[in-house]
């Protein structure tokens, strides 16, 4: 036994390959990271995905254009609002039709405020992977407050099939506006008070400035998108550049990461990137409600969905990114082909470049700061 | 730039060939003039399509000719286009993975579910799939099984049905 | 060196101002902590919600709830649900007949009734899409703006999963009667046996039955051997378990269970099933001639077991069981016995024979017997499978004979007249009265007592897990005669 | 100089009872007083705990279980019954060894850790005269007994035969290891002043003078560094990377459950009571009532000392320190394990040798 213990043929001296999920509490879902480790420091990485794989592009291959959009909510679970209003707007770019403002004012309302729930998950679950717990649970409460708004909305909490191709599916309910802006007067402070608990906390800088930096070009090329990619300095926000519903109407700053605490690009620009987008979402959100028009939300809702033969690719700028959905239509009410373009998927697929050289706690944080959603990536 | 702008730009760019179809703007190319094609989209100064945003494999239904459209964007120049390239099936599509790296997983996927081959891909496997899934899935004939690997696949709802 | 101290001052300043935070949070619990105990508290309550009626909810996301009353079965529900958990049969009634499938609330005259509504919340995904096509507003999620017409409920969760799948239609077996369903109560009543004999279920590993045990063990032995063929040879599915390859296997078994659901003989089962296999390109010789192997087995079984019932009947019981299925006796066989309480009677005593491999017919009479639903007709038909055999013939004969002598018997017991169909309104539970009323008209048929009747459904509703004391109070104050 | 050992050796002294009957006896008897102290201090602690953090993040925590009927406060405080319910779950529940663990040691480690923190309550005081056993070398004992635990912290880790506990028990040997220097260093400075390793003798000089955290500005410095060290020596946030749950799944608990699990919690809890013990005992002047650093209250004030007042004061002590510990928990985020390193050979060793050496001056010039 001893002499065994002194063969080297028997004491491991290699690399040590760690198996992180797909049950792990913060691989924010079942993503499955085959991490190759030199003690603490991650020398190779290798997501491993598609534990949450659900057909959605076989189901939408058999699906009625008008029954994909609970699926497409089932896509980014965190942000259904936007998955529905991606693809409702490819489908009506396919249809080519024009909607009455007062839906897309409707509509602009609820993407903002799906945005910020969004963010603020994505906020809090970045504390929690750094060891911060309170902020998570104050995000959630504040995220609380608008699936209460949306529940009086469209009666669902967390899947809403609420926007459809041609519209809505009904009109505001009442007070639904006045609610709104006064959840917004009640957020605003939330916001201090989370930069005060974790944003500019010594501990919270340390483990987040100077972590797993991207660089501005690696990024585009990688194809990240989204806050992600504001992070490390990319002035590129598809509401701003190609403004596709009326985002051309409203005034708001797009806020980029400037490193103030390290380098641009690292994972405390990608997190303030968000907490900064939440102040936008919030601006956007008062101006709509300022100026909401009045009129009917059902005019413009085809009674069956049969495009033309032909193909579209719509963007649209999710809470995670650039959402792309690639409709090939044969002439059906079924679509020939539907391909989404994840922006999670994207996003991640950059980790094992920018996370190797660092340790075991940067990963998650890095992970964090990506904020993925696995059902997305997965689809 | 337009598209025609952006085509003409092309083709005075380089000798081989590209086609398009009528009311669509889409960029045809041929696998084998793929890999020059990319090179000029990327590098080129007026074009520098930077921004590889979707990798869309299709199925045209008749269960020999697959499709592949790549869609590109341009972060400087702010302008679209989308290449397809349509093949018959087992025909292999030159990769454009070290040009683009988000073209890495998007092709992987694109392999993984309806089967189209990219060669020179640095490591070409399922990625949303097992490793040991029979077929592709995206395909109009994919018919699912009744057994996976033994295990017997529950298909009718007899229980309540 | 500042750089240094800097940090360390830096930092403390945060610590200090976060620790000041938290114990802001800690000291001002009173207005700050946002939860609802869940069950003490639900949601929606007017003090802890965010501030809005119940009624301003534009629609809320709950169990789905179905007014059959007004459901005119336009299948618009059926065909809007993406995941099919909606199914919906519905009996047209022929145009001579004039039975009055009655008005909607909004006095839509109703074109066919409803036989069968069934939601399966199990795969329900609440996307809503099923409420906005009904003309009739009678489908609809429970509570919130249709708190009027059902109270909230979104608590339904069950230990099993049938428990999640609710049925709506309360039309009686009578009613699909008078509107002209047979067939369809045909198709039920075969769908419901087959899944009872759990064949259908593609996949499901079927449980070895007492019948095939000998025939495991012991192959020796020469009647058991005629046994095992005329098994094969009635061609139950595991007759194919000897095929290797699982894919194939799958295949010849689905092929085998379509094509005997479109009730082919044995021999075109086989050639169905050839059929398929060849098509899915997965015929090998060896499946071949397990495919022979299973034609001729059939048809020496009938030689042989004529051989041997006819040589040694009495002498070995053990054979017993074989000799009267040498005319193929299947289910749908009993299909021509009008009587439903005696069909079903025969069917379950028929299926329970199949699954522990007891002679059918036998099974079949003494059930009948038992029942006391034989008559000629029955032993006419039971008879014509068993030919050749004379006792059960003076058996059923000297049944029969006995049997209007104990008819009366059971008959001179009713002290009080049969109750009305009406008296069981009085059971809220939907489901639960549904087969109630069933068992009551199936009784009411076969000229029951009162009081056997109401045992029935005592027993009836019981063994499905219907009753509860309610239903109890009702069928008890029937019994009283209230 | 008295103890429950002593007093029970008086005791018996006259009868004439053996040696070793007396022995087991004043084994058994304290014992028990220990684990008594041990259990209902995780007891209360661990619903104190959940209860902060609940509060500090807006939620309610436990609100349901109650003891025989009685709940506890309705709006706030209820659920006093939970840690109870938690308990017996903990003991009856499935205690799962991995097929592949080293079996022998699995079950040995949690037993190592539990007497580390059985043994260091020996010398810990709970009031004046109310010690299990009075060393002259108290300070000493206790600083020695509490770094035991770290060898059953790396047997658990290495004997789970699991990856996330591997590393877990590294960091925390790595941890504990190197806080240890700055503990023992910022309580040499007490040890310089006073000239006594016993822990009533230091209580006695505070008595005499004053509190230690008063003593001159270095000693409120290091009485800092000691406390954010303990915090960091008990594995509790921002210093819990052996355990940290979002990285490693439970650090080098993971595949324990149970009884074992429970044992490791037991003398978690314990080891936070000892260690605020000890600093209000050598920084906080220990049983003496507060009230004695001002001296503008009457004589009349002085029944708050004595025995029992004691006990009253340093758990008062005690407590609040351990509050303290709580609310940096439910407060800071994680440190990185070189950042942890970094802040203690760089920041925190750095100051106390500078602390030893200002003390020590200070006590030559005044």
């Amino acid at each position: 036994m001893e002499d065994q213990l002194l063969d080297k043929s028997v004491i491991e001296t290699g690399e040590m390959i760690l198996n992180m999920g797909p049950q792990h509490p913060s691989t924010h879902g079942v993503l499955r990271l085959k991490i190759h480790t030199d003690g603490e420091i991650v020398s190779k990485i290798e997501p491993i995905i598609g534990y949450l794989h659900r057909c959605f592009e076989k189901h939408c291959e058999q699906l009625p254009y008008e029954q994909i959009v609970p699926f497409t909510d089932r896509c980014d679970y965190l942000a259904s609002m936007h998955m529905d209003h991606a693809f409702s707007i490819t489908v009506e770019k396919l249809l080519d039709i024009e909607l009455p403002e007062r839906v897309e004012y409707i509509r602009v309302i609820v993407a903002e405020l799906q945005r910020i729930a969004s963010h603020l998950i994505a906020v809090g679950a970045f504390g929690l992977d750094v060891g911060a717990i309170t902020p998570f649970t104050w995000t959630l409460r504040d995220r609380e407050r608008i699936l209460d708004l949306f529940e009086t909305l469209c009666g669902a909490r967390l899947l809403y099939n609420y926007i459809w191709p041609g519209g809505v599916s009904h009109d505001l309910p009442p007070l639904f506006v006045e609610r709104t802006l006064k959840f917004l007067d009640y957020f605003d402070p939330q916001i201090d008070e989370l930069n005060d608990l974790l944003t500019t906390n010594k501990i919270f800088i340390e483990r987040s400035a100077d972590v797993g930096v991207i660089p501005a070009d690696i990024g585009i090329n990688f194809g990240v998108s989204g806050p992600s990619l504001r992070g490390s300095g990319v002035n590129f926000d598809l509401r701003k550049n190609e403004p596709y519903s009326i985002y051309g109407k409203f005034d708001f700053d797009v806020p980029i990461g400037k490193g103030e605490m390290g380098t641009v690009g690292d994972c405390w620009d990608r997190y303030y990137v968000r907490v900064l987008e939440m102040r936008e979402s919030a601006k956007i959100i008062r101006q709509a409600c300022a100026q909401l028009p009045a009129g009917d939300v059902h005019v413009a809702m085809p009674k069956k969905i049969r495009p033309d033969i032909g193909e579209v690719y719509g963007r649209y700028e999710s809470a995670r990114g650039d959402v792309g959905f690639y409709i090939i239509s044969n002439g059906k009410n079924i679509p020939l082909r539907v391909k989404m373009r994840s922006p999670a998927f994207c996003n991640l697929s950059i980790l094992s470049e920018i996370s190797e050289g660092w340790m075991i706690s940067d990963v998650i944080a890095i992970l964090g700061s990506l904020d993925i959603v696995l059902g997305e990536i997965d689809r | 730039m337009t598209f025609s702008k952006i085509q003409k730009h092309i083709e005075s760019k380089t000798q081989s060939k590209i086609s398009i179809e009528e009311g669509k703007e889409a960029v045809f190319v041929s696998p084998n003039n793929w890999i020059e094609i990319a090179q000029i989209l990327i590098n080129d100064s007026d074009l520098e399509f930077n921004y590889l945003m979707c990798i869309s494999s299709y199925d045209k239904g008749d269960n020999k000719m697959y499709g592949v459209a790549y869609n590109f964007y341009s972060t400087n120049r702010q302008h679209y286009l989308e290449v397809r390239i349509e093949i018959e099936d087992g025909t292999p599509i030159p990769s454009i993975a070290n040009i683009w790296r988000s073209a890495d997983w998007h092709e992987r996927e694109a392999y993984d579910m309806i089967g189209i081959v990219f060669e020179g891909h640095p490591n070409l496997k399922r990625i949303l799939l097992s490793d040991d899934w029979e077929g592709y899935p995206l395909r109009k004939i994919f018919k699912e099984p009744d057994y996976y690997h033994g295990i017997p696949v529950p298909k009718d709802k007899s229980y309540w049905d | 060196m500042a750089k240094y101290f800097n940090n360390i001052v830096y930092g403390v300043k945060s610590f200090l101002t976060g620790m000041k935070l938290t114990l802001d949070h800690f000291n001002n619990k009173k207005k700050l902590v946002a939860t609802l105990q869940y069950p003490h508290e639900k949601w929606p309550v007017p003090e802890r919600n965010i501030g809005f009626k119940h009624s301003d909810y534009n629609l809320i996301r709950s169990r789905l709830h179905v007014d059959i009353d007004d459901c005119i079965a336009c299948m618009q529900c059926e065909r809007a649900c993406p995941v099919d958990c909606i199914k919906i049969d519905s009996i047209k009634p022929p145009k001579d007949s004039e039975y009055d499938c009655g008005m909607t609330s909004n006095d839509t005259q109703k074109k066919m009734i409803v036989s069968r509504f069934t939601i399966d919340m199990s795969e329900c995904m609440y996307c809503n899409l099923c409420v906005y096509p009904c003309p009739e507003e009678c489908i609809y999620m429970v509570g919130g703006p249709n708190g009027t017409k059902h109270e909230i409920d979104y608590e339904f969760s069950q230990y099993k999963r049938d428990g999640m799948i609710f049925e709506f239609a309360d039309t009686t077996d009578e009613m699909i009667h008078d509107a002209g369903g047979e067939k369809w109560l045909e198709q039920r009543d075969a769908k419901q046996s087959h899944n009872q004999e759990g064949i259908e279920l593609n996949g499901v590993v079927k449980i070895i039955t007492p019948a095939d045990v000998p025939v495991k063990t012991e192959t020796t032995k020469k009647p058991l051997q005629v046994a095992e063929k005329t098994d094969s040879g009635e061609l139950s599915i595991q007759s194919f378990n000897d095929i290797a390859d699982k894919m194939c296997r799958g295949i010849s078994k689905k092929a085998f269970t379509s094509s005997k659901r479109a009730g082919k003989d044995a021999v075109a089962i086989l050639a169905y099933v050839a059929q398929a296999l060849s098509d899915a390109g997965k015929m090998t010789e060896e499946i071949q001639k397990i495919l022979d192997g299973l034609i001729p087995a059939e048809k020496s079984t009938q030689e042989d077991n004529i051989k041997d019932t006819t040589s040694d009947i009495t002498a070995k019981p053990i054979e017993e069981p074989i000799s009267p299925d040498t005319k193929e006796m299947d289910i749908k066989d009993l299909n021509s016995i009008e009587d439903k309480m005696t069909r079903g009677t025969a069917k379950k005593a028929f299926t329970a024979a199949k699954r522990s491999g007891e002679n059918k017919v036998e099974a079949v009479r003494k059930a009948l017997i038992e029942a006391s639903l034989i008559d000629d007709v029955i032993t006419e038909l039971l008879n014509s499978f068993t030919k050749d055999d004379a006792t059960a013939d003076i058996s059923s004969s000297s049944e029969v004979s006995e049997m209007p002598i104990e008819a009366p018997t059971v008959g001179t017991q009713t002290d009080l007249p049969l109750f009305e169909i009406v008296d069981l309104n009085g059971i809220e539970d939907k489901m639960a009265r549904g087969m109630a009323k069933k068992i009551y008209t199936a009784g009411k048929r076969s000229g029951k007592t009162r009081s056997e009747v109401i045992a029935d459904i005592k027993s009836g509703l019981s063994e499905s897990g219907k009753i509860d004391e309610s239903v109890e109070n009702v069928l008890n104050n029937l019994e009283a005669g209230s | 100089m008295t103890s429950i050992v002593d007093s029970i050796q008086k005791t018996f002294w006259s009868t004439y009872v053996e040696f070793p009957f007396l022995f087991t006896g004043i084994i058994v008897i304290g014992g028990i007083v220990i684990f008594i102290v041990m259990a209902v201090n995780a007891l209360i602690a661990v619903y104190f705990e959940r209860k902060v953090s609940a509060f500090m993040q807006d939620r309610l925590g436990p609100m349901e279980v109650g003891i025989l009927g009685f709940k506890g406060g309705k709006n706030f405080w209820g659920g006093i019954g939970q840690t109870l319910a938690d308990a017996i779950k903990l003991l009856v529940k499935e205690d799962i060894l991995p097929k592949d663990a080293d079996k022998i040691l699995m079950i040995l480690s949690p037993f190592i850790i539990f007497t580390a923190a059985l043994l260091t309550f020996i010398g810990v005081p709970f009031s004046q005269n109310f010690v299990i056993s009075d060393f002259n070398i108290g300070l000493f004992y206790i600083v020695a007994m509490s770094s035991i635990g770290v060898i059953g912290i790396i047997l658990a880790g290495w004997s789970s035969n699991n990856k996330w506990s591997l590393y877990g028990s590294m960091r925390a040997a790595a941890q504990i290891i190197s806080y240890e220097i700055p503990i023992g260093l910022s309580l040499l400075l007490v040890v310089l002043v006073t000239g006594s390793l016993h822990l009533g003798d230091i209580v006695q000089w505070q008595e005499n003078h004053r509190w230690f955290i008063l003593h001159s500005p270095f000693t409120f410095m290091a009485f800092f560094i000691y406390f954010i060290s303990v915090v960091a020596e008990t594995n509790r946030t921002p210093f819990d990377i052996p355990e940290a749950e979002s990285e490693l799944v439970a650090g080098w608990m993971t595949e324990y459950s149970g009884f074992r699990w429970a044992l490791f919690f037991l003398s978690e809890y314990a080891n936070i009571l000892i260690v605020c013990i000890v600093a209000s005992i050598v920084f906080l002047g220990g049983w003496l009532s507060p009230l004695h650093l001002f001296n503008i209250f009457p004589a009349s004030w002085d029944l708050l000392d004595g025995p029992v007042m004691g006990f009253f004061w340093i758990f008062f002590k005690a407590i609040m320190l351990i509050f303290v510990m709580m609310w940096f928990r439910w407060t800071f985020p994680r440190l990185r394990v070189d950042q942890l390193m970094y802040l203690c050979w760089k920041v925190f060793i750095p100051f106390a040798l500078a602390n030893l050496f200002l003390v020590s001056l200070w006590e030559l010039i005044i």
